[in-house]
């Protein structure tokens, strides 16, 4: 039997079940630790009216930004849509929708939607236009505005190494919103640079418990770099 | 003569005391860096999720796995850390970094910050930036005085949709050094040469001089 | 005959599937972990931060710094993972768990649970009781039907304090499998030579007994 | 300059400035990965009328259970209290108050009061004595209650390895409620079993970073074992 192995061997497999009208939360930051692959999947699957929650729209040609190609997104919750020539016409032109969501509150309503906190109290947003139709309520004599966590019907996510049965450890700054984003989908599905055999990570050392992967693929990555800054050697 | 952007850089620095944990923005504020006296230490905090920050790579070192919230390619400093985006805004949300320096499009006198998006213009999003206002108690505003228009940046009341409210106490502008309290701006330092009548006519909110304003020393 | 304890850990780990992540309370319920079928895999989950549970360690695998939510010194199972109580209440209350098992004083037709203070004793604490069954779907109570006096322990209102309202929705006693909709018990199946009548009898709470209940078969 | 470098070199450098009356959180599971020493230390201080957030009382002579000796305690916010025979004497006797809170909530709470968020929503307890006095709300259909968040004056916890920065790692199950209580004290004490020079630990694999850490002291421990469980050979 598979017991815990979550290893799928097929894009195809990883995505399926990914229908039109659903919401899908992606880790990464701008294209930093973004599933590459598992979106390039998306596309190919050409599923339409899609909720999409995730930092960034990736950019033109690569990451989530593919998926406005076809007009695959029907909404998106991010806290920067950056500089996205395609992303600007559509929700100019009234088919996209955005709803723009503080960095930490993003990424708090992720790690709540997988942790069964179904809101939460912050003063991030208290004030402004964020706080609009929301709750306020002080504390200790500050005010704060409640917010509601996400989930999602898919999370796509992108670690380094995970050990057969999901347990994931991701490398440096790639690592950004694909914790949260493991734990908030109903199905979960991992991409990584490779894959191991259980045990041979350090159980102390796991990121993502495998408990949060659903199906796990091995796959090779662009890597493309947004803004590649250097010095003098 | 109105300050450079380094000489802001130079001034917002001497707000750092040693051991202090730093999250600057991007544009102006990452200058700061910069200008770090000799004789401390200071560790930048990058809200994608790394604390101590090191300089930018050379063209060996350079990792697309490893960048900052600007999104360039860094490297870490002895002693960093790395942590997700939920434990980075943890520690700003819970008041753990020390200073935050970020730019902004106008403050008010109230201590309302706008700084993320100009109605009219593609709207891009906030990112951290609310986050930042919200939860630093130790928070300087750096930028010009006035727009290239020449119209006042700090005002009785913003007008642009707010980044946070009521929470900056601390302006750094080319012109002057300012506090804001109980409603109003208060002038603390003046750059080197500019008359208080300058900074008078370019504040538009409501300002107190006192008797005595120093220059700012380079 | 009523069932034995060991009886029980079987019947109960007839719910378990291959690949099921299960949280076993302290007490009975750790007994289910010696009757998982041979051909299935289920990783155990203890709440003090350890997710793949191993056996009890021989003697020079001793670590103070290795134990179960009971405090008892344990080991590791291959591809174990181990984090924070925050992390791990964030699996159980985010309903991650597939499979909980616990024990309890009372049960009711409502799905309430009483499994952690009886008044007038001193009060230990809930520990993570309240959480687990918060936070799982899938939740087997395992204990007697009656009390040692003979009292019911499955009743039509919880006396005891709660652990949880309206959450269970099993139960397995030493005399029948029973779920509990629509405001009360269902028996399902009964112990091997346990008269439907001596269920109905040591049951306080509303009983649905349909045509025919199985006797269990070991 | 002292820069990053958090270590002081006694227990009375560490524990400087708790005074009576003040509200302490601490790390530990039962008597795994507790502060033995921080906690000897507020023995021999002497502080009175503490409250104390941990979720054990430690056992009779280890761990918090020797402040109730000389009567420090006040009140205990615990999830259980265990088997000790002097804290349910003063429970009794009306000497000592306990605040029951679920083992989850308890955690929660601690990450919460760490990280700027001053209450949130969770379903554990709702319908129980817990709940009572709480506010109630429903989100898509099921009923939570509001829990606020916890922060002390002072956070007592114990790690196996840290730089001189503070940046720390836990070994085993000894992290448990470490990390959240590190996170959530006006000042930061940790000790542990050694102190190396920072750049020696991985930046990946930091669980508690240093940020959280105002002190840092090395010290030996007893590490006693509640139940020791065997198998044979």
């Amino acid at each position: 039997m598979a017991g815990f192995d979550k290893v799928v061997n097929t894009y195809e497999e990883a995505m399926a079940g990914l229908e039109n009208g659903m919401t899908v939360i992606a880790g990464g930051f701008g294209i930093c630790g973004i599933p590459e692959n598992l979106i390039k999947e998306i596309k190919k699957m050409g599923s339409k009216e899609l909720t999409i929650i995730s930092n960034n729209c990736g950019c033109d040609g690569l990451g989530l930004g593919i998926l406005l190609e076809d007009r695959q997104i029907k909404k998106m919750v991010s806290s920067y849509v950056g500089e996205n020539k395609m992303f600007e016409e559509q929700l100019l032109s009234g088919e996209l929708e955005v709803e723009l969501t503080p960095q930490g509150t993003l990424a708090e309503k992720m790690r709540a939607g997988g942790a069964g906190i179904p809101a939460f109290y912050t003063a991030t947003g208290f004030g402004t236009d964020i706080a609009k139709g929301k709750d306020v309520r002080e504390f200790d004599g500050r005010k704060y505005i409640l917010e509601e966590s996400v989930t999602g019907d898919f999370a796509i996510v992108k670690a380094w190494k995970a050990d057969r049965f999901g347990n994931a450890i991701y490398r440096h700054t790639a690592m950004n919103f694909n914790p949260m984003a493991a734990t908030a989908g109903k199905i979960t599905v991992m991409e990584v640079e490779e894959i191991v055999e259980p045990g041979e990570l350090d159980p102390m050392h796991i990121h993502t418990s495998g408990i949060y992967v659903d199906r796990l693929i091995q796959g090779t990555f662009e890597k493309r770099i947004e803004l590649r800054t250097v010095r003098e050697n | 003569m109105s300050l450079s952007r380094d000489q802001m850089a130079i001034r917002v620095a001497r707000e750092l005391q040693d051991g202090y944990y730093v999250n600057l923005g991007i544009g102006i504020p990452t200058l700061v860096a910069n200008h770090v006296p000799e004789e401390m230490e200071v560790m930048l905090q990058s809200e994608n999720g790394l604390l101590g920050m090191g300089p930018f790579p050379t063209e060996d070192e350079v990792d697309a796995d490893l960048i900052n919230a600007g999104k360039q390619t860094v490297t870490t400093a002895t002693g960093a850390s790395i942590f997700s985006s939920a434990e980075s805004f943890a520690m700003i949300r819970g008041g753990h970094v020390d200073l935050t320096v970020l730019g902004a499009f106008e403050v008010d006198a109230s201590g309302n910050i706008a700084s993320w998006m100009i109605p009219g213009k593609l709207i891009k999003g906030m990112g951290g930036a609310m986050d930042l206002v919200a939860g630093a108690d130790n928070i300087v505003v750096m930028m010009t005085h006035a727009d290239k228009y020449g119209k006042s940046k700090l005002l009785s009341e913003c007008s642009l949709p707010l980044t946070g409210a009521g929470c900056i106490k601390q302006v750094l502008t080319d012109l002057a050094y300012l506090e804001i309290y109980d409603g109003k701006f208060h002038l603390v330092e003046r750059a080197p040469g500019v008359s208080i009548e300058e900074i008078v006519e370019k504040t538009a909110g409501a300002l107190v001089v006192p008797d005595s304003v120093p220059e700012m020393k380079f």
